[in-house]
């Protein structure tokens, strides 16, 4: 068992855990000396299973899930502890490492109970990694939940402003969408097979395809508004700025960059990968809803004046185009779904690790009291700049690979229907350059708003670490997005000829 | 063709961007300004060494038969949405990109060494220098790309880097809300050509030029007769991609944000907002001319905005006192000239002769535009003010800027045998070819460029000294300023001269040019008289141009103010989308959707409050409660079995 | 009419009447002693109609009187353990009158 | 056909008993009501004479009328003044009181008088004559027995329960 790679991605945090336990209280320098070495090594370990995992595919491995294993824990039930990956996993993986070693060194300081605090990032970190590598969907479900629990103890304790309201109601929201996720997930297992072999594991039920059209209907429904929640589908939304705008840094950052994304990678590895033909049916009634997400997510952000609610808007609008891409059921479409998420985890990390720095210093998020921060804090405004320019689609950083994927890919339809929400899905890129450009010109250029602001300092060097470690990885994938693309195309190839077979 | 000079005509500036950018802030000024001058210098070298390789070396891989080959020197993947829709980064060489490429390294190095007096003192030199190479490299990418998609990562990025310049002085609220607005105009242009690109892509299945352009007929026949809304999808394709073009060569309606991007800084206005990125519009549907062929519609649509536009800019131009905002308003005019020649060029008249003049004066506008905006640079570096006003009777103080500003106005008022001329009377001589209609319309506003030209420059050279030069004696600026100004006016000098032709033609045979009679005596009696006009009202101070604009106050005013059109752009994007939409969906989102939610959790809240008094602990409600329910159950059981 | 003998009803209604005073008594009683005191009276008619029915039903057997047996022990139990807590209560509140308790109320 | 005087003794111990119920939940006075409560378990005392229950009514009247009652007065001693009289009770409380002693009483009697059980009606003279008489030998077999219908392990259960509740008693009533 624990001669899989994979299964340590779920034990490093754990042992985070008991370091942390084992940590005094009031020792700053043991707690950060033990998250620091924990998430270097996710990290390292995720780098090392891309290495590897590339490596094999080039060697010429063509199942569909890599370093495969499952380990029985509920006999009566048939579940199991059953891991793999494929190339999107892996690079969901990856970007949770990125995000969770950031997420360390942007919580460097954090007041009060450093040790909870951390405890809580660690069990949270535990349940994505466990999430993207299960492929067994109670195991999956189990960590799904494992990861939403701390997210109320985080804001709840940490958070700043009506952090008890945003706490409660994000918890709330999304265990609301769990309850319908729940539901989804066991009728998927009821129906996954014949009597008496009734599985959980994803790639069983997927190759068995015994579901039911017409339960798949009500399944597939259940099962995406569950994720959707998640993945901020409006009208289920609203948890998501009020929970940024209260969350501490690091939390915004895992939960924007990282929590949402299970949204996403849940429908299609759940809802759409098993469920085809509902999924192939029902497309439509989610297009429209996530079309409306993309568009109106974006209008919304234009007129806040809180830096992190402009940022939760606008993670409304990506995270909506994740799920609409998704929805359009085609190769490049999804393909580019995949690269939103890394892009849009990547730089709303970057987003509210700044937003959590500037904060510290100003303690305002109102840009109408901020103004010419550039000039005072340069390096910080400058991260600032190329996370904005990343969220409306410059070329050479990954917001643009992903847009520019996703608009391809979905203008493949023929129809108008489609292709009028693709254009209305373009027409955001507009909104998203206004939105971005009034933050910048509010907050960074123009004059300096606030006297006392001209004392502030720049950033340190662990906030520096914390967001450099952020731009080289959107740069990245930005300036080379060719290599993220083919292995998210071949991971894509299985779930593609499902849905196709399922449209005969 | 050796692959080694292209790459490094795109990585020289890129990475002096980052060297500038990442590290710029640990040198010195000068160091900064070095390096940033020297690299220019280098790619200026090897573009001309590209550029003249692929005219005059007459290797067969350039030419054959005498026909100009298009070829792609290295085409590398860069992104595969599928198999057949590649995004790759390359290198096209061929007549127009060759020609580009001398023209945006010789106004870049021009800038770079300009700047190097001009920003002298202000502070954050570096990131300037920075900034400036990161727009040369994102030009010079685009007039290179190998493919459509290419070409709009490009344009994004000069769209960035032109946001970048504009907003430098950022400490400006003008600057500021001007990069803006030049940013999110541009980008809902490209909007369109986003859309257009999409819509072409999905039907001929490639970005390619070279598969666009050499087989037109195959794009037509691969949409299958598919229209949408009474035209083929393919025009709308094509004007979809023209609105991209429209917003970055500011064509009417998306023209505003041109005039206000002159809060940059002046140099930075000569190289991107008068040679090289405003053209970008132009040199998009050149090199996607022979699609445009396939459908005149779009090329008719192309030629209809340029006319109103070039119209329109040069009438606004005439009653402006800012000098930038004149040469801004002359630089949409011209670029509009050049649309028109675009639209009107056809093979079957004189070999679609439009698109060669329109290339021509791409040319020769940018070297005498830059040359004008250089010296409006020295003027202001002088006068300390943009406006015309301020100035007057400057010609004994600076002689340098004045020769050279006079050759500039010159050039652009088409006068022989200046740069100007020759391409100003081809284009219109291919419009005359046309139909008359554009010919007429087009000489006159050849006039009106020629007057509004020198109202300017009597206004700043001739006209009244300002009291204020006793106190500040203006001077002409230090060499690195004059220099490129010499420079560009030698070159506006002897541009005409040069056998375009024979170089740039839409298919690459080469053509002879030969000036028609007519069209150029025309041409050149209106622009004469509207030289002698300007000197009539503007040489001496006198009370004739207050009587005429006192005469007709409205138009004045009207023209003064651009016709209103930031004023209901300013409605639009204030009022409607930002007052009603935005804060309408915003209320919508907290009060509607958001109070739905809350509304979920109040209405379980205020049950649970509603019904907490029956957990009351008061032992005697349960019993009372357990007794009711108990007589109930009796109730119950005894109908039951009744 | 029923005749004059003692049925087993003659013991049932008295209990009946018992207990449905108790019921009044408790519901309506505010001083906690009353309420007890209530509280027995229901005790002592389920006490008399298990003897009631033991004696005419299975008058054989003794159930119902050991069960009344224990039930008495019990109530002795509840009662002193009640009592405690009421002169508990007392000496906190100051008075035994149940709407004055609601410290532990939600 | 049962004697007079045990159809008398019946009357005046029901009447009894039935009166000073009411009595001990409608009196104002808690020590009045503690004493009419003891009227009624004295009452019911007699009714397990009656019943042939000579053990019952002893230990009825031993624990009750003895034990617990004591510890009523001085629970009333201890936490009213002498005077003290309870308030008026709230006319929507009292309704209520009202009606549930009312109809759950209605709903029992009717229970009662359509119940099969109800029409046999053997007097209690010939029941008496049916059943054995219960010994304390009977008694003391049936509580400390281990057989079927022997309830040692009950009794136990109890013993402990009355030491859990002298303990609890002494704790929650201790000073502190």
């Amino acid at each position: 068992m624990f001669g899989n790679i994979l299964i340590w991605f779920v034990i490093i945090p754990i042992i985070m855990m008991a370091g942390l336990g084992i940590c005094r209280n009031s020792s700053m320098n043991a707690i950060r000396t033990v998250m620091t070495v924990c998430s270097t090594a996710l990290l390292g370990l995720a780098v090392w299973l891309c290495v590897w995992f590339l490596d094999l595919r080039a060697a010429g491995d063509t199942a569909e899930m890599l370093f495969t294993g499952s380990w029985m824990w509920y006999e009566p039930l048939n579940i199991q502890l059953a891991i793999g990956v494929d190339g999107i996993s892996v690079l969901m993986i990856m970007l949770s490492a990125i995000i969770v070693f950031a997420g360390v060194f942007a919580s460097w300081k954090i007041n009060p109970l450093p040790k909870n605090f951390f405890l809580w990032f660690a069990l949270l970190s535990t349940g994505v990694f466990g999430f993207f590598i299960s492929i067994d969907i109670f195991t999956m479900f189990m960590f799904y939940e494992v990861a939403l629990i701390p997210m109320y103890l985080l804001i709840g304790v940490w958070g700043t402003g009506k952090k008890e309201y945003s706490a409660m109601k994000l918890t709330l929201m999304l265990m609301g969408g769990s309850a319908f996720l729940m539901l989804g997930l066991l009728g998927i297992y009821w129906h996954s097979g014949p009597e008496g072999q009734l599985t959980w594991n994803i790639l069983e039920i997927a190759h068995n395809g015994h579901i039911d059209p017409s339960w798949q209907r009500l399944l597939f429904c259940l099962t995406f508004v569950g994720f959707g929640v998640l993945g901020a589908m409006f009208p289920f939304h609203t948890w998501s700025p009020d929970g940024h705008a209260s969350a501490p840094t690091a939390v915004s950052m895992l939960h924007a960059g990282v929590l949402m994304k299970l949204g996403g990678y849940g429908c299609f590895r759940i809802a759409i990968y098993l469920l085809p033909q509902a999924a192939n049916e029902l497309a439509w009634i989610f297009i429209i809803l996530t079309g409306i997400s993309v568009v109106y997510g974006a209008f919304s952000a234009c007129v806040q004046t809180d830096l992190k609610y402009i940022n939760a808007y606008s993670s409304v609008s990506h995270c909506g185009m994740v799920l609409f891409a998704i929805l359009m059921l085609t190769q490049t479409a999804m393909t580019g779904a995949i690269l939103q998420m890394l892009s849009h985890g990547l730089m709303t990390a970057l987003f509210f690790a700044l937003i959590g720095m500037i904060y510290g210093r100003t303690h305002t998020r109102d840009i109408r009291q901020m103004g010419g921060l550039m000039k005072i804090m340069p390096y910080l405004g400058v991260c600032y700049m190329i996370a904005g320019f990343a969220s409306l689609g410059l070329p050479g950083l990954s917001g643009f690979v992903a847009e520019m994927t996703i608009f391809v890919g979905s203008f493949e339809h023929t129809d108008m229907f489609h292709r009028s929400f693709v254009i209305a899905g373009t027409c955001s890129i507009v909104i998203t350059a206004v939105y971005i450009l009034r933050v910048v010109g509010k907050l960074l250029l123009g004059p300096v708003q606030d006297e006392h602001h001209l004392q502030l300092t720049d950033a340190t060097w662990f906030e520096r670490f914390s967001t450099v470690t952020l731009i080289v990885a959107i740069a990245g994938i930005g300036c080379f997005p060719n290599w993220i693309n083919e292995t998210i195309q071949h991971s894509f190839v299985p779930i593609i000829n499902t849905l196709t077979q399922a449209a005969i | 063709m050796d692959i080694t000079l292209p790459i490094l005509i795109l990585a020289i500036p890129i990475s002096m961007f980052l060297i500038l950018g990442i590290g710029g802030v640990k040198m010195s000024r000068k160091m900064a300004g070095v390096l940033g001058i020297l690299g220019m210098g280098t790619t200026m070298a090897l573009a001309y060494t590209v550029a003249f390789t692929y005219f005059f070396s007459g290797d067969s891989a350039f030419i054959v038969d005498g026909i100009r080959q298009q070829l792609q020197v290295f085409d590398v993947t860069w992104l595969a949405f599928t198999e057949k829709l590649v995004v790759s980064i390359g290198f096209l060489l061929d007549p127009i990109s060759a020609m580009m490429l001398v023209v945006i390294t010789t106004i870049s190095f021009m800038v770079h060494l300009y700047s190097w007096g001009y920003m002298e003192h202000e502070p954050g030199f570096q990131r300037y220098y920075a900034f400036l190479s990161l727009f040369s490299f994102s030009m010079l990418g685009l007039v290179v790309a190998t493919n459509i998609f290419q070409m709009y990562i490009f344009w994004e990025l000069v769209g960035v880097s032109s946001y970048l310049l504009i907003g430098f002085f950022y400490k400006l609220p003008s600057a500021v809300s001007a990069s803006k607005k030049a940013f999110i105009v541009t980008r809902f242009a490209d909007l369109g050509f986003l859309i257009g690109i999409l819509v072409l892509s999905f039907y001929t299945n490639t970005f390619n030029f070279a598969a666009l352009t050499s087989d037109p007929a195959s794009a037509l026949a691969s949409t299958g007769g598919a229209t949408f809304m009474g035209a083929s999808v393919l025009t709308w394709a094509l004007v979809l991609i023209y609105v991209g073009g429209m917003g970055k060569s500011a064509m009417m309606p998306l023209h505003i944000w041109l005039p206000d991007a002159m809060e940059g800084p002046t140099p930075v206005s000569a190289l991107i907002h008068a040679a090289t990125m405003v053209v970008a519009g132009v040199y998009l549907v050149a090199r996607m001319f022979p699609l445009y062929l396939v459908e005149e519609s779009a090329l008719t649509f192309i030629t209809c905005v340029g006319a109103i536009t070039a119209f329109y800019a040069a009438v606004v131009a005439c009653c402006q006192i800012d000098i930038k905002r004149i040469l801004a308003f002359s630089t949409i005019s011209q670029i509009a000239f050049m649309m028109v020649a675009l639209g009107v060029a056809r093979p079957e008249l004189h070999d679609a002769m439009g698109y060669m003049s329109s290339m021509f004066h791409l040319f020769t506008h940018a070297m005498f535009k830059a040359l004008l905006f250089l010296g409006a640079g020295a003027l202001i570096h002088a006068v300390h003010s943009n406006n015309y006003t301020e100035m007057g009777g400057l010609r004994k103080y600076m002689p340098i800027t004045h020769w050279t500003f006079l050759i500039g106005c010159l050039a652009i008022a088409g006068i022989w045998p200046f740069a100007g001329f020759f391409s100003k009377d081809e284009m219109l001589a291919a419009m005359f070819a046309n139909n008359w209609i554009w010919g007429a319309w087009m000489t006159m506003v050849a006039g009106l460029t020629a007057f509004y030209m020198f109202r300017m420059y009597f206004m700043v050279f001739w006209w009244e000294e300002n009291p204020h030069y006793k106190e500040h004696k203006p001077h002409d600026a230090p060499w690195q300023m004059s220099l490129p100004l010499i420079v560009l006016a030698t070159v506006s000098c002897v541009a005409g001269f040069i056998p375009f032709g024979e170089l740039v033609t839409w298919n690459g045979a080469p053509y002879h040019i030969h000036i028609d009679p007519v069209v150029a005596t025309t041409s050149l009696v209106v622009a004469v008289c509207a030289i002698g006009l300007a000197a009539w009202l503007y040489m001496k101070k006198n009370s004739k141009p207050a009587a005429m604009k006192n005469a007709m106050p409205t138009l004045w005013k009207a023209a003064n103010r651009r016709f209103y059109w930031d004023e209901i752009y300013m409605f639009i994007t204030h009022k409607i989308i930002f007052n009603i939409i935005c804060k309408s969906i915003a209320w919508f989102d907290r009060h509607i959707i958001d109070a739905t939610m809350d509304g979920f959790a109040k209405v379980t809240q205020r049950t649970s409050v509603a019904i907490k008094g029956m957990q009351s602990g008061s032992i005697q409600a349960y019993v009372l409660w357990y007794f009711f329910g108990a007589v109930l159950l009796a109730l119950v059981t005894w109908i039951c079995l009744l | 009419m029923y005749s004059m003998d003692l049925g087993i009803l003659w013991y049932l209604v008295p209990s009946v009447l018992m207990f449905a005073c108790g019921v009044y008594g408790f519901v309506t009683r505010k001083n906690l002693i009353a309420i007890l005191v209530s509280l027995e009276l229901m005790l002592n008619a389920a006490d008399l109609n298990f003897v009631a029915f033991n004696r005419y039903l299975f008058p054989g057997q003794m159930e119902g009187m050991v069960f009344t047996l224990f039930a008495i022990a019990i109530a002795a139990a509840e009662t002193a353990i009640a009592i405690a807590i009421i002169i508990n209560v007392y000496r906190a509140v100051g008075n035994t009158d149940i709407n004055e308790i609601s410290k532990m109320k939600f | 056909m049962d004697s007079v005087g045990n159809i008398i003794l019946y009357f005046v111990v029901a009447i009894c008993m039935v009166v000073f119920s009411f009595m001990a939940v409608t009196s104002r006075k808690i020590l009045r009501a503690a004493t009419y409560l003891l009227f009624v378990l004295i009452s019911t005392a007699v009714f397990y004479f009656q019943l042939g229950y000579q053990f019952l009514g002893a230990v009825q009247i031993a624990v009750y009328a003895g034990g617990i009652m004591v510890l009523f007065v001085f629970s009333i001693l201890l936490t009213h003044k002498p005077d003290d009289t309870s308030g008026q009770i709230e006319s929507h409380r009292r309704i209520a009181g009202v009606c549930a002693s009312v109809l759950g009483g209605a709903a029992l009697l009717f229970a009662l008088f359509t119940m099969p059980v109800a029409a046999s009606g053997c007097s209690l003279a010939e029941v008496l004559a049916a059943g054995p008489d219960i010994t304390m030998k009977e008694i003391g077999h049936t509580l400390l027995g281990t057989d079927k219908f022997r309830y040692l392990l009950p009794f136990e259960a109890v013993s402990v329960l009355l030491l859990a509740c002298i303990i609890g008693g002494v704790v929650v009533a201790r000073k502190r």
